[in-house]
């Protein structure tokens, strides 16, 4: 797993690439809440591109869903971009279809920060 | 004599959460070997690295001097995946479902319930150290 | 507790020599782990491949139910590997030297010889059935 | 490994790609067979396209030396082309390197066998 991270118009954006299994969820994990403490309060804003990751286990989605909780305690929300590969059929096993908003156009990921919160 | 039907290959990792990319890169040659197509190696290697995992940390208490075992039975039809640790072990019942609406939110407690989803059956032992799990090749595969 | 200096992986292979595609793959794996470099790693590997080859070949007499037994110990700074067969073994003195211009068009026979070449140090069990081989890391790695 | 057969001027053209290890030596050894088999009598003139060969072991070199004697015996010749990965030295270790003609270029590689051969 490699990650990479952007902001764009107070969206922090990080493209994830590769399998996230076996100790990559810790240091995505650790990614993910660096960006949270760092946001203000209120705007933690974080979009996570899949695009490019072929597999997560079950620790990886448990690290997805600890940021979606983290992201909401702090004021701020999680999106996924074109999530593939078997994220898409963990989060319908899992019952998450609800949870995550999910989208295959990153300026549209991007606009949704602005229309559904704060 | 060798049988000409099944082949075992075993495996031991020391307990170490890095040694999962080695147990990936492994079931995924063994999956390409046997021709299974690319939809069912996600599952199996997905279940191999739940068990895995599990073995490395719950079991095992990610102590490198303790292993985690693994053995591949190759079938023509079929792949058998028998997991085992040097754990305490637990009781399958007493895990909670991660589908439960108050446990939807966890951040884990997903592994079994996937392992299970993936594979044709997943069985335990009576002390809960060693899993076997079993995948039958897709009917459509050529064989 | 685990010690901290050193990882053991164990494989055991049934006598195919198909196996050999499994067996690259999984010390290459273990070559990238531990950060060797590449042109290191095609050394380890070929002298891998060769000793692995030879248990199934020579050793197990491709027998599916024998196996081939493996064992890479992972040190800071060195990667041991052990190979071992359930044959009757040679003495590494009777074998013809591959570079004897009597031998050089010959089809096989370079097996040892590249094992050699290839590691820091090669040695053979007295009855010829276990085979130790030893790489350091390049000094100018990362370590 | 992948073998493509090509016939050109004459000469048969073993386009090889991957990894030979293992059981590729056997696959390798059937193939240039055939084509020996194949050819008349004095013309088994074969190159081993090995550009896009990244890993030889001691069964595959061993069967890259027994199609030599094969050809010859034959009557013809065999050429490598683009010898890479590890290949190249092992015909040095191997002390290979007056037996085998190498060349970098395809066109130079076929035109060789109407030079030195016949
Ligand atoms: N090999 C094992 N040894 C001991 N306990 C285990 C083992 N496998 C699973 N468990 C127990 O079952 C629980 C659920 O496991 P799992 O569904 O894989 O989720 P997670 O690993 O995320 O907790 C674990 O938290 C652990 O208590
Ligand atoms: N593990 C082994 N068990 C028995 N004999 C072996 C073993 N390894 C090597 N040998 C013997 O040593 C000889 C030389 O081996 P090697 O140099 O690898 O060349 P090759 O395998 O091409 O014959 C073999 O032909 C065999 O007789």
């Amino acid at each position: 797993m490699t990650v990479d991270i952007r902001k764009q118009e107070g969206v922090t954006i990080l493209d994830i690439e590769g399998r996230i299994i076996g100790s990559d969820s810790l240091a995505l994990k650790n990614i993910i809440d660096e960006q949270v403490d760092d946001a203000k309060e209120g705007n933690a804003n974080i979009l996570l591109n899949l695009a490019d990751v072929r597999m997560v286990d079950s620790s990886g989605l448990g690290i997805i869903v600890a940021s979606y909780t983290a992201v909401r305690k702090k004021g701020g929300r999680i999106a996924l971009l074109q999530p593939g590969g078997n994220i898409r059929s963990l989060i319908v096993m899992a019952k998450l279809v609800t949870v995550f908003d999910r989208y295959e156009d990153e300026g549209e990921a991007i606009a949704s920060f602005y229309k559904s919160n704060n | 004599m060798g049988s000409t039907t099944e082949q075992i290959i075993r495996l031991d990792l020391p307990s170490s959460i890095q040694q999962v990319y080695l147990l990936d890169t492994i079931i995924l040659e063994i999956l390409k070997e046997m021709d299974f197509d690319e939809e069912t190696s996600e599952l199996v290697s997905l279940a191999v690295i739940e068990a895995g995992t599990n073995a490395i940390k719950h079991g095992n208490k990610e102590d490198w001097s303790k292993h985690a075992h693994f053995e591949f039975i190759v079938h023509p039809d079929k792949l058998t995946v028998v997991v085992q640790d040097e754990g305490k072990g637990f009781e399958r019942e007493e895990v909670a479902d991660p589908l439960d609406p108050a446990n939807l939110l966890k951040s884990s407690g997903r592994g079994l319930f996937l392992m299970e989803a993936c594979m044709d059956s997943v069985t335990y032992n009576k002390s809960g150290t060693i899993v076997t799990m079993v995948k039958h090749k897709p009917l459509s595969d050529k064989q």
